[in-house]
C-alpha cells in the first residue's frame, strides 16, 4: 500500500511543525502557491510502520549475504554510523569558518593521507561524490594536463571492452571519444589491440585492475607502458581496491590518476544507491589540476584549498564539501583496520573468493576463466545451462532470493555470456561461502529437473517475478490522486 | 582481525580446499617486482573505544554556534523519526535495488519519493537523485542541450549562487557548452530581464531561473519563463524546496511553466553535516524523461498480478548504454532520499507550509533587528523567502569574525563574489532560530559594530 | 538457529576488546575461572545478522496494531529515545555530585510536578522502577502509616475479584492477606460485599478505576468513603490512567497513594517486557513515608532527598535513582503533549475504544458489560462461539495474528469467561480500527465454517501454535553444548 | 493534535457511529462532580524542536567527566551496535512476549541470554531479567527464604554494597525476613569468616557472598561457601558479571558451588544513564526454579515440530498465582537484556575476559599512581577486582569536590558508610581509563592534597 493512500487530508503532525501563526504577508500573493503537493497527511505513527514495513521487505547486508560482483557488499561497521553522526560534525554548516572545523578538518587531512598511502600516489582529494564523480575528475584532469600542454589533438580514451558502464559514460562526459580495447580469452587485455589503437589521438587508457573478470591484469607494467609510450595517461578506476590494499599500490602500477570507492574499499555503506564517496590520488604530473577544496595543513592549521591555492585546479564538483558524513564514516573504518587490517583485508576478500570458486568448481559449476586465480571476485558462466535447459542466469538469480541469498552480479562483464559476477568479500563467514555454494548447485539441480519452476522464481519475496517490460512500456513513475 | 570471521582453524581448511599452502600464493599473478604495496603511513589499527575518544574529542573541538548561515544548505528541525528509520540495517547496508523482487521497500519508497517531489513542483516525472545541487545544475544544462539538440548556449543568471555557477562551469566545460552570465539589477537583487529578452530567438537552449535567487530574493518568475519560453528556450528552474510548500511551483511559472527543475534536497530532512552528504533533485516534463540522468522507478506488476516497483527507463543509464548515456552517475544518494522522504511524510504539505512559512518570518524579525543597528542597512527591498543581504558600514569579514567569537555564525561574506554589493553579508533566520537568538545576535552585533567605528575588537586584535 | 550454532571458538572481534596484554598476577590463580562461558564467538557481521533477523520476528507497535487491553500500546515517540539518549545523560555516572547533574534533575523535578497535577496528589516520589514496584511502594507506605499510628492490627489488603494478579501479589509481598471483593454483573463494586468485608484488619484497598473491566467505577466516592470510614487506605493502580487523564484525578476521587505506568500513559516503550517507571503519588498524609531518592528544589538547586530529609520514609527501593533513562522519556513526552495534549490522550482513547465497540457490537460481536460505555478498553467475551464451535477466545487470538493484528489480552480479567480486553489507545487511526474490526468478524465466520483451521491459527508466523506445555514439562532454559 | 491521527471529519463519523454527540459525552459515567481533572501546572505542548533545544542544553548543562567512580555501575565501553540494534522498533515497542508466535524474536533473544548468564554464572537456570541488582538481591533472600521454609534468618555482610543492605532491608522488611549482619577485617576488608561460622547450623536460611565485594576485593569465596553450606543455608553469590569472565563463577564456589547468583547486569553493555536503567540477574540451580521470581524462557517445539520458544513456569507468576506467586514483579528490564546479550555475542568469551583483565590493569596502575602521593595509602593489601580503597589524611567530601573542579570524578566517598576505615575513598578505573587520564587524576589530586594541608583549596571556599 502506498503511503498516499493512507493520507487524510487534516491530519497533521503539530508536534513537527511551527504553529500556524507565521506573517507571510511580505511576499506577493501573486507569488504563492494555490494547490498542495501530494505529499501526504499522516500521522507520526503511520509513517514509522509504513517506512518500517518498506524496510523489512529489503535485502541488505544486515540481513542477507550479498555477493554482488564488483559492489563490495562487506559489513559497514555500525562504529562509523556512530561517529560520523556526533552532533559536533551533523550540525555544522560548511559555510561557516575552518576556524571552527579543525576537529573535522583533521579526520580529512589524515584520510587524505592514509589514501595516498594505500594507493601510492602524490595527492588525494577526497570532493568526488562517488565513484563516476570521480571518474569525472581524474578523465577532466588528464584533458586539462593534456590542453596545459597545448596537446590538443588528444580525443580520445581508450577503455577495455570488460570495463564498467561509467568509464566509456565518464569518456563522453569529458568530450572524448571511446575506443574499446578487446580482451584475450584468459582475461587479460589484447595487447596487440592496444598497440593498434593507441596513438597521437590518445588521452588516455582507463583500466580496473584486478579487472572486471575478476582476475588480474598480469601484464599491466606492459599496458602502462605502450600507454606513456603513445603520450597517454593512465586511468586507475579503483572499485576493484579491496583486492589489493596492502598488496599492490596503483602507483607502483605506473598509474597517474586513480579513483577509489570508499563506499566499497571503505566500507561506507550503499544505502540503497548512495550516497558514496569517491576520492581521487594523482601522481606529481597530475597534482596542479586536482579538484577543490581539499585540506591543507597550514603549519599546524587546517583549512581548505581555494582556486588561489591551486590556479590550474579543474574546479568545484560539488558546491560544498563533497559527502563529508561518507567520509567520517571511511575515517573511522581506517583507523579501525590500520594498516595490518587493511592488508588482512585484501588477504581474506582473496581467500574467500577462491575457496568459493574451488567448491563451485569441484562441484561442476563452470568458471568463465577456469585456469586463472580468482582476485576478490571471480565469474561464473552458466551458457551451457541456458543451452541445456532454457534457464538464464537471471532465472537462477532470482531462484536464489528464495534461499535467502542476494544474487551475484548478472550479465556483467557483458563479454562473459550468462554469467555471475561473484564477490563474496572478507566479511562473510565460511558457513555463509558454503550456504551458498550448497544452494546455487540445488538451484542448477532444480533448473534440470523441473526448469519452469525456475523460470518463475522467486516465490519467497514480498513480489513475484516483476514485469520490467511493462514498467518501461506503462510509464508510471509518480502516483495519481486517483480521479471519481 | 577486526570484521574478519575467521578462526585459523577454518583459514588453513580453506587454502587446504584450494590447494595452497598460504594466503600469499593466492597473489601469484601479480608480477612479482609490484609485491611492494607495504603501508608505512597508515597507522596501526586501533580499537572502537579507542577510535571513540578521537571522534568524540574531535567533534566537541568543533564547538556548538548559533547558526545564521544559509547559501543553498540550512538548519532545520529534523523529526527524531528520520534518521531512526533511515539509518535501520536494511535501508542503510542495501544496494541499488537492481534485483527488483529483493528490492521492493527501496524501490517503493522511491516512487513515493518521485510522487512527491514531482507533486511539489508541479512537474510530471522526478528522477531518484543526483549528488547535489550544484551538480544537479548542471546535469539540468546538459540534459537541456541535448533536447535542444543544435544549440550550446545556456543562460545562467550572475543571482544564481556562485559555487554552483563554478561547479556548472567544471562540468559542462569539456562538452563546449557555452554559459552565458546574465546580470541583475544592483537595486533590486534580481535577474535584468531586458538583458534576457535581448537575446536572439532560436540562440538559446536554456535558460536558469532560480527561485529564491542567491541573495534569498524572488524573482518574477512569470517574466522571466515566459521571456524564455519567448526565445524558444528550455527554461531550468533551480529551486529550495521547502520554499516550494509555499511558493508558487516551477511547473505553474508563466504560461507554460518550466521545463526541468532542479535544487538541494538537503533542506529536506537532512543534517548540515559539514558539508555533504546532501542530495541533488531533478524534475522535469513527461516529454524529457529520455534525457535526464539517473534512476527512475516505475510501478508496474507481478507475474501474479501483483503491484510492484522496478527501475525502469535503464536504457539512459550508463550500465546500458555506456559511452552514450545521458549520464555517467551511478552510484546516487539514495539514502539521503529515505530520510527527504519520510521527512516530507511525517511533516505533510501542512507542516512543511508551516516550517516554510516560520522561515520567512523569523527572517523577517532578523532584517528588522539587524537593520535597526547603526550602520547595517537592508541591500535590497525586494520580497525574500527566508535569507536576505544586509550592507555594513565596515568590512565583512572582520564583523563576523568578532560575531563567531560570541558563538554565532552570522552569515556569508558576499564581498568576495559580489564586490558591486560593497560591505554585503548574506543572512537566514529558519524555523530553528528563536527570537532570544535572534535579539542575541542583534545585540553582539550592535556592540562589534559600534566599537568597531573607534576601534578593532579585540577578538580582532588577536587572531589578526 | 541459535547464536551459539554459529559459534567457532578463536572468532574474535578485536576492535571491541582491549589487547591481551594485562597484567593479572594480582589475582590468585586459584581464584580464576578455568572454563570459558558459553558465550558465542562470532563475527560483528554475524551478530549483527542474527539480532537484526530475530528483531523480524516480532510484532511491535512499530510493525503491528496491537490492542493489547491494560497494556496501552500506543505509539512511543521517536524523539522520546533522541533526546533521552544524549551522551550528557547517557555518560553521566549517578554516583557523580549533585552538582554535576542539575540539567538532569531539572528534567526529573519538572517531571514530578506534572505529574502531582496529572494525578492531583501531594507529592511525587519517581524512583519505583515499574507498577508493580509502584505497588510495593504504596502498600509499604500504608502499611509503614499504619504503623506508625501504631494500628497494628490490620493486616488485610481488600482487591476486587477483577483486579490485575500485580495487586494481590503485592499485598502479599507487604506480608498481607488478601481478601478478595467481587464485581457486579454491571462491572462496578459490589458494596454490599465490600461493606461486609471491611473493619478494623482492613489496611487498605487497591483498585484500578476505570477498572480491569474497561467499565469507570461509577460508586469510587461510596467506595471511599467505606474503605476510609473503617480507618482503610484507598490504593490507586495508575495502570489505566490513560482513560481520565485531564479528566479526572485519582486525588479528586479520594484516593491516599497512586501509582503510574509511564511504559503506558507515558508512552515509554515496553522493550519487549520492560524497563518501565511506576512513579507513586500521595496525599498529604502519607507524604512523610515516600521513597527515596525523590528530586528537592533547594533554593533554586535540585538534590536527591536522603534518609535525613524524610526519617519515616520507607526507604530504598533500589540502589540508584529509578529508571531514569525511562523518566527522561516520559519527561519528553509530557513536554511534547502539554496539558491539552494529556486531556486528548484520555479523549481519544475513549473515543477510539467506544467506537471499536459500537462497530463490533453492531456486527453482532458480544460485550461483557453490554449497557455501559467503553473506557478507554472493553471487553468481548466469546464464550458462546467457544460452545458453539470449541473455538476458544485463544484460538481466535492466534487467528488475528494472520491477519496482521496482535491479539488482545486474553483471558484477563478472569472472571469474564473466553473474553478479550481490547485497549486501541489514542494514537491508531479510524482505518487500523477499522481493519481489525473486520478481521475479528472474519474469523468469527471462519471458525463457524472451519473451526479446525481456526483452532491451529497461526499459519503465517515465523513459527506455528507453540506447544506450551511441553515446555512446563521438558524444561529447556538454556542451550547446552551437544555432546558428540 | 500531537499523536494523534484523526482529521475532524474522522471524529464526527466516529462520533454519529457512537450516536453520541460529543467526546464529552463519552465520559458520562463519570460522576459529575468529579469532572474537575483540569491541569493546571503541566506546561502547554511545544514541538519536538523546542523540547529537543531543552534537552540538549541540560544534558550540555551536565557536562562531560572523567569518571573513577564504580560503586556497582561501571563505564564500560560499548560498541555501537548493541544500541543500533537495540532500539530497532520490533525489539523497542513490542510488549512482554505473552503471544509466542508473535514473539519469537524476543523469544528465542532470551533464550540466548538465559544461556549466556547460566553459563557465565556456572549455574543450571537465569531468568529473563529483575529490575536491578539491589532488588534482586532482595528477590533472592526472599526465594531463598521460601526454599528454606520455617527460616527467617539471612545474613549479609558488611562488604556488601550499603546501598543493596537498605533496599533489601525495605522489601524484605514487611515479610519479616530477619536480616542479620556480620562485620569485616578491618586490616583485609573482607568477610570475617568466624562470625560467619559461629552461627548454629540450621539456625540461617542463607548467607549473602559477594565478589568482588563492596571494596572491590575479592573474598574467600570457596570457604565462605563450605562455611555456609555447613550451616545448611543456601549460598546467595552477589556478583559483578564482567569480574565472572575471568573469576571462578558461583556455581564452582566451594564444594558445591552457590545456590543461588545475583547482580547488576549494568555493566554488560548498558549505559551509566544517570542512575538507570540497568537490569538485575539471578540464576539458581534447578531445583529452586520454582522459587525464583521472574520470567523464563523455555525451547520447546510448535505444532508442526519445528523448534520455538515460549514463557514458561508462569505458574510463579502473579498473572496466574496471583497472591501466591514468587513475587509481584511484571514488567522487567526487557530491553536492557537485548543491550546484554547483543553486547556479550559481540565481545565473544575472549573479548569480555580482556575486558575484565584490563580493568584489573588499570584499577592496578591508578592504585600505584595514587598511593604515591604523599597522604594517601593504600587501604588493604586484599587482591582486588577493578575497584579499590585509598585512605588519605585529608577529608574525602572536599578532596572530591576539588577535584570535581578539574572535571574529574574521583570516586566514592566511604566516610559516611564506614566510618571505621577513616577518610577512606573507594576508587576504580575501568578499561574506558587511559594511562593520561589515570596520571591526570594522579596529578591533580597531588596538588590539591599537598595545597589543602596548608589551605582550603579555592573551590572548597567558593563553593562551601
Ligand atoms: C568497476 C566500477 N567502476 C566504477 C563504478 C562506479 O562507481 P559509483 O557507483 O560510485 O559511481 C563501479 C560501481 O558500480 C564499478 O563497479
Ligand atoms: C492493571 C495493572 N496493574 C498493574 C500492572 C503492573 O505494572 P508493571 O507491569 O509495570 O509492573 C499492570 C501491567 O500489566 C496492569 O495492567
Amino acid at each position: 500500500m502506498l503511503i498516499f493512500e493512507r493520507s487524510r487530508t487534516g491530519c497533521t503532525n503539530p508536534s513537527q511543525a511551527p504553529d500556524d501563526d507565521s506573517d507571510i504577508s511580505g511576499i506577493p500573493t501573486s507569488l504563492l502557491r494555490a494547490e498542495p503537493p501530494i505529499i501526504p497527511s499522516v500521522s507520526e505513527l503511520q509513517t514509522i510502520r509504513h517506512y518500517t514495513s518498506l524496510s523489512q521487505k529489503n535485502f541488505s547486508i544486515d540481513t542477507n549475504f550479498y555477493p554482488l560482483g564488483s559492489c563490495t557488499m562487506k559489513y559497514n561497521p555500525r562504529a562509523c554510523n556512530k561517529y560520523a553522526m556526533l552532533p559536533g560534525f551533523l550540525n555544522r554548516h560548511p559555510g561557516s569558518s575552518d576556524r571552527t572545523g579543525q576537529g573535522f578538518m583533521a579526520c580529512m587531512y589524515e584520510l587524505q593521507e592514509i589514501l595516498r598511502d594505500v594507493t601510492g600516489m602524490a595527492a588525494v582529494s577526497l570532493s568526488p561524490l562517488a565513484g563516476a564523480q570521480g571518474e569525472f575528475t581524474g578523465v577532466a584532469m588528464i584533458r586539462a594536463y593534456h590542453d596545459a600542454n597545448g596537446d590538443d589533438q588528444r580525443d580520445q580514451i581508450l577503455v577495455p571492452d570488460a570495463a564498467h558502464g561509467t568509464n566509456p559514460a565518464t569518456a563522453t562526459m569529458c568530450g572524448y571519444q571511446v575506443r574499446e580495447i578487446p580482451t584475450r580469452p584468459d582475461g587479460d587485455v589484447d595487447l596487440d589491440s592496444l598497440r593498434q589503437t593507441v596513438g597521437p589521438r590518445t588521452a588516455g587508457l582507463m583500466l580496473t585492475n584486478p579487472s572486471t573478470l575478476g582476475v588480474f591484469e598480469r601484464q599491466i607494467l606492459e599496458v602502462a607502458h605502450i600507454v606513456h609510450e603513445a603520450g597517454g595517461l593512465l586511468y586507475y578506476d579503483g572499485a576493484n581496491l579491496n583486492a589489493i590494499m596492502g598488496k599492490v599500490k596503483p602507483g607502483d602500477m605506473e598509474f597517474d590518476v586513480i579513483h577509489m570507492n570508499l563506499h566499497k574499499t571503505f566500507s561506507t555503506p550503499h544505502g540503497g544507491g548512495g550516497p558514496g564517496a569517491g576520492p581521487v590520488g594523482v601522481n606529481e604530473r597530475l597534482r596542479p589540476f586536482l579538484p577543490i577544496p581539499y585540506v591543507i595543513d597550514d603549519g599546524g592549521e587546517y583549512r581548505w584549498a581555494v582556486e588561489e591555492d591551486c590556479p590550474l585546479s579543474i574546479g568545484r564538483l560539488s558546491a560544498f564539501m563533497g559527502n563529508a558524513g561518507v567520509l567520517l564514516r571511511a575515517y573511522v573504518y581506517a583507523r579501525l583496520l590500520g594498516r595490518e587490517g587493511m592488508q588482512r583485508v585484501a588477504e581474506h576478500a582473496t581467500l574467500n573468493a577462491n575457496y568459493m570458486m574451488r567448491c563451485l568448481e569441484d562441484k561442476g559449476v563452470e568458471m568463465a576463466y577456469p585456469g586463472r586465480r580468482a582476485t576478490h571476485e571471480f565469474i561464473v558462466t552458466l551458457k551451457s545451462l541456458k543451452d541445456e535447459t532454457g534457464v538464464s542466469a537471471m532465472d537462477v538469480a532470482k531462484r536464489l532470493l528464495d534461499k535467502g541469498y542476494h544474487a551475484p552480479t548478472v550479465y556483467f562483464p557483458l563479454l562473459v555470456p550468462e554469467c555471475f559476477l561473484i564477490e563474496p568479500t572478507e566479511t562473510e563467514s565460511k558457513e555463509e561461502l558454503e550456504g551458498f555454494v550448497e544452494a546455487l548447485v540445488e538451484i542448477l539441480k532444480e533448473a534440470k529437473a523441473d526448469p519452469e519452476m525456475v523460470k518463475h522464481a522467486p516465490y519467497t519475496t514480498p513480489v513475484h517475478r516483476i514485469d520490467e517490460v511493462k514498467a518501461a512500456r506503462e510509464l508510471d513513475v509518480a502516483w495519481q490522486i486517483p480521479e471519481n | 582481525m577486526p570484521f574478519i570471521p575467521h578462526t585459523e582453524e577454518e583459514i588453513r581448511q580453506m587454502l587446504d580446499a584450494i590447494r595452497v599452502s598460504d594466503i600469499d600464493e593466492l597473489f601469484s599473478e601479480i608480477p612479482g617486482d609490484l609485491h611492494s604495496g607495504k603501508l608505512t603511513s597508515v597507522p596501526s589499527g586501533i580499537s572502537e573505544m579507542d577510535v571513540g575518544r578521537i571522534m568524540l574529542a574531535r567533534s566537541r573541538q568543533d564547538g556548538h554556534y548559533i547558526n545564521f548561515i544559509g547559501g543553498g544548505v540550512y538548519e532545520h528541525h529534523i523529526p527524531a523519526a528520520v534518521w531512526e528509520l533511515t539509518t535501520r540495517g536494511e535501508f542503510y547496508t542495501a544496494y541499488t535495488p537492481y534485483q527488483a523482487e529483493a528490492s521492493q521497500g527501496t524501490l517503493q519508497l522511491l516512487y513515493e519519493y518521485q510522487t512527491m517531489m514531482s507533486s511539489l513542483m508541479a512537474l510530471d516525472v522526478s528522477n531518484a537523485s543526483l549528488y547535489e545541487g550544484a551538480s544537479a545544475l548542471a546535469e539540468a544544462v546538459l540534459a537541456a542541450a541535448r533536447a535542444r539538440k543544435k544549440l550550446n548556449k545556456v543562460v545562467i543568471p550572475r543571482t544564481v549562487n556562485p559555487r554552483y555557477r563554478k561547479v556548472v562551469e567544471s562540468i559542462v566545460r569539456n562538452q563546449r557548452i557555452e554559459l552565458v552570465e546574465i546580470p541583475f539589477s544592483v537595486t533590486e537583487g534580481t535577474i535584468d530581464i531586458d538583458v534576457l529578452r535581448a537575446f536572439d530567438k532560436g540562440s538559446v537552449a536554456a535558460v536558469v531561473v532560480p527561485q529564491p535567487n542567491y541573495f534569498g530574493l524572488l524573482e518574477d518568475v512569470d517574466t522571466l519563463t515566459d521571456a524564455a519560453h519567448e526565445l524558444d528556450a528550455l527554461v531550468i528552474g533551480l529551486v529550495n524546496p521547502t520554499a516550494m510548500a509555499l511558493l508558487r511551483p516551477p511547473g505553474r511559472w508563466g504560461a507554460d511553466g518550466a521545463d526541468i527543475v532542479v535544487g538541494e534536497g538537503q533542506p529536506l530532512g537532512i543534517p548540515l553535516s559539514s558539508g555533504g552528504p546532501y542530495m541533488g533533485f531533478m524534475c522535469c516534463r513527461n516529454k524529457y524523461v529520455r534525457q535526464i540522468p539517473g534512476r527512475i522507478v516505475g510501478r508496474t506488476r507481478d507475474d501474479k498480478g501483483n503491484e510492484g516497483f522496478t527501475l525502469t527507463l535503464q536504457a539512459r543509464e550508463q550500465h546500458i548504454r555506456r559511452s552514450k548515456a545521458t549520464s555517467n552517475i551511478c552510484t546516487n544518494q539514495g539514502l539521503m532520499v529515505v530520510a527527504a522522504t519520510i521527512y516530507m511524510s511525517l511533516l505533510g504539505p501542512e507542516g512543511l507550509r508551516r516550517v516554510a512559512a516560520r522561515c520567512h518570518h523569523n527572517t523577517n524579525i532578523l532584517l528588522a533587528k539587524l537593520t535597526a543597528i547603526d550602520g547595517v542597512y537592508r541591500c535590497f527591498e525586494t520580497p525574500f523567502f527566508h535569507e536576505s543581504v544586509v550592507r555594513l558600514d565596515q568590512p565583512v569579514t572582520d564583523v563576523l569574525r568578532a560575531i563567531e567569537a560570541q558563538g554565532i555564525n552570522g552569515g556569508i561574506d558576499l564581498s568576495e563574489d559580489y564586490p558591486e554589493l560593497g560591505n554585503a553579508l548574506l543572512t537566514c533566520a529558519t524555523e530553528t532560530r528563536t527570537v532570544d537568538e535572534i535579539e542575541n545576535y542583534a545585540t553582539h552585533l550592535d556592540r562589534i559594530m559600534s566599537r568597531r567605528s573607534l576601534d578593532p575588537p579585540c577578538a580582532e586584535k588577536v587572531a589578526g
